[in-house]
């Protein structure tokens, strides 16, 4: 196994609760509660989970955009949590970011020559004749017209948009980039063309990409490996064929027993009853409380990912 | 629900000490000597140095303010230079006065304003939407004083339906109070027409609708509830703003009112009642904002448990 | 020092680009069209006043004194015999001109006290907003009448305090825009491409803040010729003779009775003047705001 | 609208905008209400400060030892009988007998006495001793019902001095508790007693019961401060009050021609000046000073700013002042100003200052403006810096850092000594102008000490000839002063000082 | 004491649309935003309303409690034999609430944040039954438990805020369940809800109209959410109908180019990383009267498609608006 691009360990990030003037202190909400995993250069890691499972707070935390409470976040041997800022924002341009909302990611006041060139301008690099060949250059790679150029935001489709974000993550010629719902605001034909072309410039660029989504059938299709969250903490992670076919942890069976599809329809589902909980659950596991197979040990101490059937799982009834 | 008042009086000291010290350092900066203002042009040097001496103004300024301080926290305010009478005697004299001319403009605000804002938002763009913006508008743009002097030229010269001011009778506060209320009124009403508008396009008054209610009550009950809480910060803000221009209106209607008294006082130099008389409208400004927060608590549930 | 600079060639202001007002949506607008017609009429007679004021503003002849509106003089004479349709004209300079020193004042300070406030919060943010607090919680008028009593009265001074009085609003509404634009998302995504808190707000937050402040700066120059009759009223105005609305105004006062034309006549300029600022202002604000789509 | 949503909305705006519009109150029978732009803020008469608005309340509450009527004769008041000594250097006042104070105790020349060693007492630093200090040495008990006050030096005015409000007599025992400025606290000796006080707002007299003169003509005297003059006059015309002080000349025009209502204007010694900062060079030259006096159009000042409340002036002091001198002032000649600052060598366009205290002046702005426009015709560049009143002592007690300046000034005893002496010395005193000619101060004290009333006018004359030619200040106008009074009232006057006196005021039957 | 249920009538059509067309006041004169919607649902039915954004489903739904603000409807809509295009203002308020129930996609701004939500379900009632306060509140009580969820006397009292997503959604659904509507219009119901919670409210969805035998037109953009609930399907695309069939009828054999299209870029479950199929172009907004909207972005489109409009054609069960279906074995 070569050595991975980029190495998750101990991740944690807590919001400190509303100080009140009176009473204890309030639990602080525990967004990623402790995670490890490693992303290879060249794959795609799926990260899944309903929302409020602390999935996109990773992908920020990841890129220091979001400064973790605890925790590393290794990279070319450079742990990123404690790099200086100045030395931080050159690494950015290994690592770029595309968003959901592909109405407010792009600033409404700029033309997509601009924004395409962003990146370039903060960084200095490519003036005049060699910026407009780059930005030339991305339009076509994310097949955007020309005519793209000196129009605003305003005037294009959510695909579009979305392929404007596209082109501007790509600018610096990235190593990894970070999607976070990328097309989850898009309908499914335009959704289509995006995932064709985020895996046709992974192919031609050999990105890596962390792939964060709540629609479990776009994750499948897209991932090669995918980790399933929930409550902050990672309850299992391995190959998408592995985990997807042979779910594990009961939540992600319950997840994947929950998703509609089109080939396993109106079969009876095991439905997952109760509601996330709304503090975070310190001891034993987070998913006691709605976990069919719950005993007593789970109430005590908290599971640690353990090795089985070629993955990690976070759960006490794994052998 | 206490620990949020609580919180927010303990938010308010810095800002009232704030005050405080800025109205101390100002006064003291203006220039012209009060002990000479009392003893007018003919009195000797030896004698104007005397009374210095007597109203404890020869003191370092530094000293004067914590006596001054030390006195405040025993609600003890000093004498005013120039009556020598305890300025807590003259605010308590002349507080009613102003109190009723900003509560009948708040009055007047309230419902011109309210009226006003939600018959236009009603029906947006129709003729009736037109003029009440146009006049909420006007009624802006309008100088206090100049409507006071024309309401005083139409209603006590030529109809003598009223009495140009004066605080003999009630009758003699509706002019300054509708002075005062109308250019609120109209901010209110702009400000209530736009929040009505945002509001009639969430997706509950959509459900509203969907339940069956009749156009009244979808506007009545549910937009109006959401609509009034930005209403509550302004007639919050304003109420503070129609102090400041209580300082004007009772100066045209010859009211005495602690606006008029705090000119006066800043005119004749004399600080124990000068810093009285801001002191005063510092704590109905900050008292009544702290009244506009909690208000919120009981028009917006979702402000009910967070800290204020 | 200005903030922008206009570079047409390229169809935007260096740094940032130009917003493209919707298709002349501007002059449909009743309001911004009727708002604007005002200001146009009061800047260009102010302008032209030398030329097209029947009288000399500060001509005295007391034979003339107190004429009502009509004849040679079409709006009457005041107290000394001055033409009163001369001095609204050259009048109209000095409330332009109040107008323009508050909102550049208000806009230069009030613009960085926010952004700093706004955008760095923090220990900053607590000391910039308690000055703002306490400077509001001090009843405004109160504050322009202490300055102007301590610098004494006169043109210049009032327009300081009008100007410096104009801030704290000026700040609270500003930081509040920044609060809001900081949080969009592609003030994240140029966070996240390197962009440094200074490259942040050039780029992003003080373009995507024009509008408001374009809107602020109509309803601040309302405010300022508002405050500065005001002032005048209490005594703290312009000095004699120049031909200020508010003095006008406060001298017509003592011939309400007698000459009610003297009060009238500069009341009318100074409401038509502050209505034609905060209607185009509010006309602006439908325009040029995305957000107020109603 | 739901029903019952409307009917609560149309509810609240009715409460609202329509309240009873009953007429307005009328006057109560046997009362005098008086309209005044402001009442007393201390009743205690040690502390007055003459000219006040404070001498129209003690003017009725307390009595002084002798009374002047409204042509300034003496009249007995505490004092039954007084003589000055043939040495003028002091005056005897035997007090009446059976007079009383209003809480009962008698008035006796100890008591009398009493009152004056404490307003002589530098310790309790009164205000109204200014007037006496001058003068007074000592005061002393000559058997049980005389007193006798003995002078610096011979001073013709003496008499004058114990008529003036800061000499009301007081219950010597009330003194302290006066100092506290309470109603309750106050004892005086004239027809009317303190009934109520509300600041600022009103305060009510009731007739003295026991007063030793003619019966109180009222049951009750009410002074309402109505500071806006248009808001008095408007009370006097629909009957609110029956007397209005401080008519502006602007107001006079519409007064006059209002039925029921009657104007009438009284003389004072008061004169509105221009001065000139002597020590600054451009006014330091006498040529520059007479200049500006040729360039002031005193007929637009006191024909037309102050029409019908003033007077030409004719000397700088007043004609209504003992000892005036008709010497006239500088006749209006523009040309002739132009000549003498180009003598002065002033070139056209240097600075004049002109600093003016509006609010404190009557037709104070007016003024102002015009004599901008004035000095501005004749070549000068003028700038008005406006004062409120504090600022502008403020400014003008140091004497120095202004240039020319508005201001007005009463003699107190209406005699020309208390117009020419505050100006006839340096340092803190009235004399802004810095004015230094040691042969007019010279003649000044002579004829403060000169007896012989002939003598006396003589010198006062050549005083006031060195005056108009000297020019440290331009006088402009003797102010009236005008009030306002309903028909069938009658006797209210205002004296030399400008104090409304409404002790002799009678209400005709109706 | 309940409401009265509806006489379980054995009426054919509870609703039936024909050529529903609704018409927007634009800036530039009128928009056609509905042209041609032909549909029909019987008691105790779950009918599906799919199409992108844009395709004019919700406008559909929405026209039929007429709360399009500005809208004008024309062509037929019969709820239990009676025409509500030409209904006056006062009898369709009737309707809303009792007749037909309405739910909607976000349950976070659906609710309004200033009463409870027994409040408001209190008013939903005494709206359209004579009830006491006492009554309605007993009523509210039973529905909210019968939505699934447990603590009802709680969740009466609390504000909207201080509910999850799914609770509120399920409050929702109590809301326009409590005067046993004979339709239940729901729009993008599970779109701003996770997988699990999804499961939870599709399953309530299908529980209630089973007990009550109210039918259900769900608006979705989602095949998979049909293929799990509904009974039949509508696809629509630029504002009208383009095929209509029993859902699994539908998904296996589509016979309309844009239904297959829209089916196959459906990531599958097989999980093969085969590139899916993405239809060119983007949807055109408006129906246009002398084409066939989805020509221009139609592999299988000919010259007669881009010169007329296709009828829609109703063959048994299944509906079609396409001049070349596509072959299917049958």
């Amino acid at each position: 196994m070569t050595e991975p691009l980029l190495r998750i360990k101990g991740l944690v990030k807590h919001y400190p609760g509303r100080r009140r003037l009176f009473g204890p202190r309030p639990a602080p909400t525990r967004a990623i509660d402790g995670i490890s995993f490693d992303i290879h250069a060249g794959e795609t890691l799926g990260l899944v989970g309903e929302s409020g499972c602390g999935k996109s707070t990773t992908g920020r935390a990841i890129l220091q955009l979001v400064r973790p409470t605890a925790g590393q976040v290794r990279y070319r041997h450079q742990d990123l949590t404690a790099l200086p800022a100045a030395q931080m924002r050159d690494l950015r341009r290994e690592m770029q970011m595309i968003f959901q909302d592909p109405y407010s990611s792009l600033d409404p006041r700029m033309r997509v020559a601009d924004l395409i060139a962003e990146p370039l301008d903060i960084h200095g690099i490519a003036r005049g004749p060699a910026r407009r060949e780059k930005v030339a250059e991305l339009l076509d790679a994310v097949g955007l017209p020309a005519s793209a150029l000196s129009r605003y935001p305003h005037e294009f489709s959510g695909g579009q948009r979305q392929r404007i974000g596209i082109a501007r993550a790509l600018a610096l010629s990235p190593k990894f980039i970070v999607a976070d719902e990328a097309v989850s605001a898009l309908d499914v034909s335009i959704q289509a063309q995006v995932i064709n072309l985020m895996q046709d410039l992974q192919d031609r660029l050999g990105l890596t990409y962390l792939f964060i989504s709540h629609n479990l059938n776009v994750v499948r299709h897209i991932s090669d490996r995918v980790g399933v969250m929930y409550l902050g903490q990672l309850v299992e992670i391995g190959t998408s064929r592995d985990v997807f076919a042979r779910p594990l942890h009961p939540y992600t069976r319950a997840l994947i027993d929950a998703a509609p599809s089109l080939n396993a329809r109106r079969r009876e589902r095991v439905i997952l009853q109760g509601e996330v909980p709304k503090a975070g659950v310190p001891r034993g596991c987070i998913f006691r409380s709605r976990c069919p197979e719950a005993r007593a040990l789970c109430a005590t101490d908290r599971p640690q990912p353990r090795e089985a059937d070629g993955r990690l799982v976070a759960c006490h009834n794994i052998s | 629900m206490i620990g949020n008042v609580i919180g927010r009086l303990l938010q308010v000291l810095p800002t009232l000490f704030g005050v405080l010290v800025l109205v101390f350092a100002m006064t003291h900066v203006l220039p012209g000597d009060p002990a000479r203002l009392i003893a007018g042009p003919e009195a000797t040097d030896a004698e104007v140095a005397g009374l210095r001496a007597d109203l404890g103004l020869d003191q370092p300024v530094g000293a004067q303010f914590i006596t001054y301080l030390s006195n405040l926290s025993r609600g003890e305010m000093g004498r005013s230079l120039h009556s020598n009478r305890p300025v807590v005697d003259e605010l308590a004299a002349r507080l009613p006065r102003t109190l009723i001319l900003t509560g009948l403009a708040l009055a007047i605000m309230i419902s011109l304003g309210l009226a006003a804002g939600i018959i236009s938002a009603i029906k947006p763009d129709s003729l009736r939407d037109h003029l009440l913006t146009g006049l909420s508008l006007t009624g802006i743009s309008v100088p206090l004083f100049w409507l006071g002097l024309m309401l005083v030229l139409v209603f006590s010269y030529h109809l003598r339906w009223l009495p140009t001011g004066g605080t003999s009778s009630l009758r003699g506060y509706i002019l300054p109070a509708v002075t005062l209320g109308l250019g609120a009124a109209a901010m209110l009403a702009r400000l209530m027409r736009s929040s009505l508008l945002d509001i009639i396009h969430q997706d509950y008054i959509r459900t509203a609708r969907a339940k069956g209610a009749r156009e009244a009550v979808v506007i009545g009950r549910h937009a109006l509830r959401n609509a009034l809480i930005p209403a509550v910060t302004l007639i919050g803000l304003e109420a503070g703003i129609l102090l400041g221009g209580a300082v004007i209106v009772e100066t045209i209607f010859s009211i005495n009112g602690i606006g008029r008294y705090l000119v006066q006082s800043i005119q004749y130099r004399d600080y124990p009642a000068t810093q009285g008389a801001v002191l005063v409208i510092a704590v109905i400004f900050i008292t009544v904002n702290l009244l506009t927060d909690l208000s919120y608590g009981l028009l917006d549930p979702r402000q009910r448990r967070g800290a204020a | 020092m200005s903030l922008m600079r206009l570079d047409p060639a390229r169809g935007r202001i260096a740094g940032f680009a130009l917003p493209r007002l919707p298709r002349f949506r501007a002059l449909r607008n009743w309001r911004v069209s009727l708002g604007g017609a005002i200001l146009l009429v009061v800047l260009v007679s102010s302008l032209l006043a030398p030329w097209i004021s029947p009288f000399d503003p500060y001509a005295q002849d007391l034979k003339a004194a107190l004429l009502p509106p009509g004849g040679s003089h079409l709006l009457g004479t005041d107290e000394f015999g001055r033409d009163l349709l001369s001095r609204l004209i050259w009048g109209g300079r000095i409330a332009l001109l109040v107008a323009a020193v508050s909102v550049v004042v208000s806009l230069i300070a009030g613009l960085f006290l926010g952004l700093v406030a706004g955008y760095f919060g923090g220990w900053l943010d607590a000391l910039i907003m308690r000055g703002v607090d306490i400077l509001l919680a001090f009843p405004n008028f109160l504050l322009a009448i202490a300055m102007v009593a301590i610098l004494g009265p006169g043109l210049a001074n009032m327009l300081v305090a009008i100007a410096i009085f104009g801030i704290p609003g000026f700040v609270r509404l500003y930081r509040a825009e920044v609060l809001t634009l900081k949080g969009a998302d592609y003030v994240e995504a140029a966070r996240s491409m390197g962009a440094g808190p200074w490259q942040v707000i050039r780029r992003h937050i003080l373009p995507n803040s024009i509008p408001l402040v374009i809107v602020l700066c109509s309803l601040r120059a309302a405010t300022a010729i508002l405050v500065a009759s005001g002032l005048s009223f209490l005594g703290l105005g312009v000095e004699p003779p120049l031909p200020d609305w508010g003095a006008m105004l406060t001298n017509g006062r003592e011939y309400l009775r007698v000459a009610p034309h003297l009060t009238t006549v500069p009341g009318l300029a100074i409401m038509a003047l502050v209505f034609a600022f905060n209607i185009f202002g509010d006309g602006l604000r439908d325009i040029l705001d995305p957000r107020r789509k109603h | 609208m739901k029903h019952n949503d409307q009917r609560s909305l149309m509810k609240a705006l009715f409460a609202t905008s329509v309240i009873a519009l009953t007429p307005i109150s009328a006057m109560a029978e046997g009362d005098l209400t008086v309209g005044l732009s402001a009442i007393a803020t201390r009743l205690d008469a040690q502390q007055l400060v003459t000219g006040s608005a404070d001498a129209i309340a003690s003017s009725l509450i307390y009595d002084t030892l002798v009374i002047r009527d409204a042509k300034g004769a003496f009249r007995p008041g505490v004092a039954e009988t007084w003589e000055v000594a043939p040495d003028g250097k002091s005056l005897r006042f035997t007090i009446r007998d059976g007079a009383t104070f209003h809480d009962g105790t008698p008035i006796t020349a100890a008591a009398v006495k009493a009152l004056f060693d404490s307003t002589l007492d530098p310790a309790n630093n009164s205000l109204g001793s200014g007037a006496y200090k001058p003068y007074v040495d000592g005061v002393a008990l000559a058997g049980d019902r005389t007193v006798v006050f003995t002078l610096k030096y011979p001073y013709a005015a003496a008499l004058a001095l114990f008529a003036i409000p800061s000499g009301g007599i007081q219950s010597p025992g009330s003194l302290g508790a006066q100092k506290l400025n309470e109603a309750k606290a106050v004892v005086g000796s004239g027809p009317y007693r303190v009934a109520d006080w509300v600041p600022g707002d009103s305060l009510t007299l009731e007739a003295n019961p026991d007063y030793w003169g003619a019966k109180p003509a009222f049951d009750h005297i009410i002074l309402r401060e109505i500071p806006e003059n248009e808001s008095r006059l408007l009370a006097l015309e629909t009957g609110e009050v029956g007397v209005i002080n401080n008519v502006p000349a602007t107001s006079l025009p519409t007064l006059q021609d209002t039925p029921g209502v009657q104007v009438q204007t009284f003389p004072s010694t008061r004169i509105q000046y221009l001065g000139f900062n002597t020590k600054i060079p451009l006014l330091s030259d006498k040529r520059v000073r007479q200049a500006l006096n040729y360039a002031i159009d005193r007929d637009a000042v006191v024909n037309t700013i102050l029409a019908g409340v003033a007077n030409p002036a004719t000397s700088f002091v007043s004609s209504n002042a003992w000892g005036h001198a008709d010497v006239g002032t500088y006749p209006y000649d523009p040309d002739k100003a132009r000549a003498l600052l180009q003598e002065a060598g002033v070139a056209a366009g240097s600075k004049l200052e002109l600093a003016v205290p509006e609010a404190y002046l009557p037709g104070g702005r007016q003024i102002g403006e015009l004599l901008q426009a004035n000095f501005n015709a004749i070549g000068l560049d003028t700038t008005i810096n406006r004062y409120e009143w504090s600022t502008f002592q403020g400014v003008m007690e140091a004497h120095k850092g202004y240039e020319a300046y508005l201001l007005g000034w009463a003699s107190v005893t209406g005699d020309a000594d208390r117009s020419l002496t505050p100006f006839s010395a340096l340092g803190i005193t009235v004399n802004f102008a810095n004015y230094d000619n040691p042969q007019v101060f010279d003649w000044v004290k002579e004829a403060a000490g000169q007896t012989d009333p002939a003598l006396r006018k003589a010198i006062y004359r050549k005083v006031q000839e060195q005056l108009k030619e000297d020019a440290p200040w331009a006088p402009l106008a003797e102010i009236r002063y005008a009030i306002g009074t309903a028909a069938g009232l009658s006797g209210v006057f205002v004296d030399h000082n400008g104090v409304l006196v409404l002790r002799d005021a009678i209400q005709a039957a109706p | 004491m309940s409401c009265p249920a509806p006489i379980a009538a054995l009426a054919p059509d509870l609703l039936t649309i024909r050529n529903l067309r609704v018409h927007f006041p634009g800036q530039t004169g009128e928009v056609l935003a509905v042209d041609g919607v032909d549909l029909t649902l019987r008691a105790g039915e779950i009918v599906g309303l799919v199409g992108e954004s844009g395709s004019g489903k919700s406008v559909t739904a929405m026209s039929i409690l007429r709360l399009v603000p500005g809208a004008r409807s024309s062509g037929q809509i019969a709820l239990e034999g009676r025409d509500l295009i030409g209904l006056g203002a006062a009898e369709m308020r009737a309707l809303r609430g009792d007749r037909i129930g309405m739910v909607f996609q976000n349950p976070m701004t659906s609710l309004n944040p200033a009463y409870t939500i027994g409040n408001q379900l209190i008013e939903a009632v005494r709206l359209h039954r004579p009830l006491g306060r006492g009554a309605a509140r007993k009523l509210a009580l039973t529905r909210l438990a019968e939505v699934g969820l447990t603590d009802a006397a709680r969740v009466f009292t609390s504000y909207p805020h201080e509910l999850s997503g799914g609770m509120r959604q399920r409050a929702m659904i109590a809301m326009a369940m409590i005067c046993a509507p004979a339709l239940l219009i729901a729009d993008e119901p599970t779109t701003a809800l996770g997988v699990t919670t999804q499961a939870q409210i599709l399953h309530l969805l299908d529980r209630l109209r089973r007990e009550h035998g109210t039918a259900i037109l769900l608006i979705t953009h989602d095949l998979a959410v049909v293929a799990a609930i509904c009974d039949r399907v509508a696809v629509m695309y630029a504002g009208s109908v383009v095929e209509e069939a029993p859902s699994d009828d539908l998904i296996d054999r589509p016979r309309h180019p844009y239904t297959r299209a829209l089916i196959e870029a459906i990531p599958s479950e097989t999980g093969d990383r085969r590139r899916l199929y993405s239809i060119p172009g983007a949807a055109l907004m408006r129906p246009d009267a002398q084409a066939c909207a989805f020509a221009p972005r139609c592999a299988t489109a000919s010259e007669r498609c881009r010169a007329a409009r296709p009828p829609l054609i109703t063959s048994g069960a299944r509906g079609l608006r396409c001049w070349h279906p596509l072959e299917v074995s049958p």
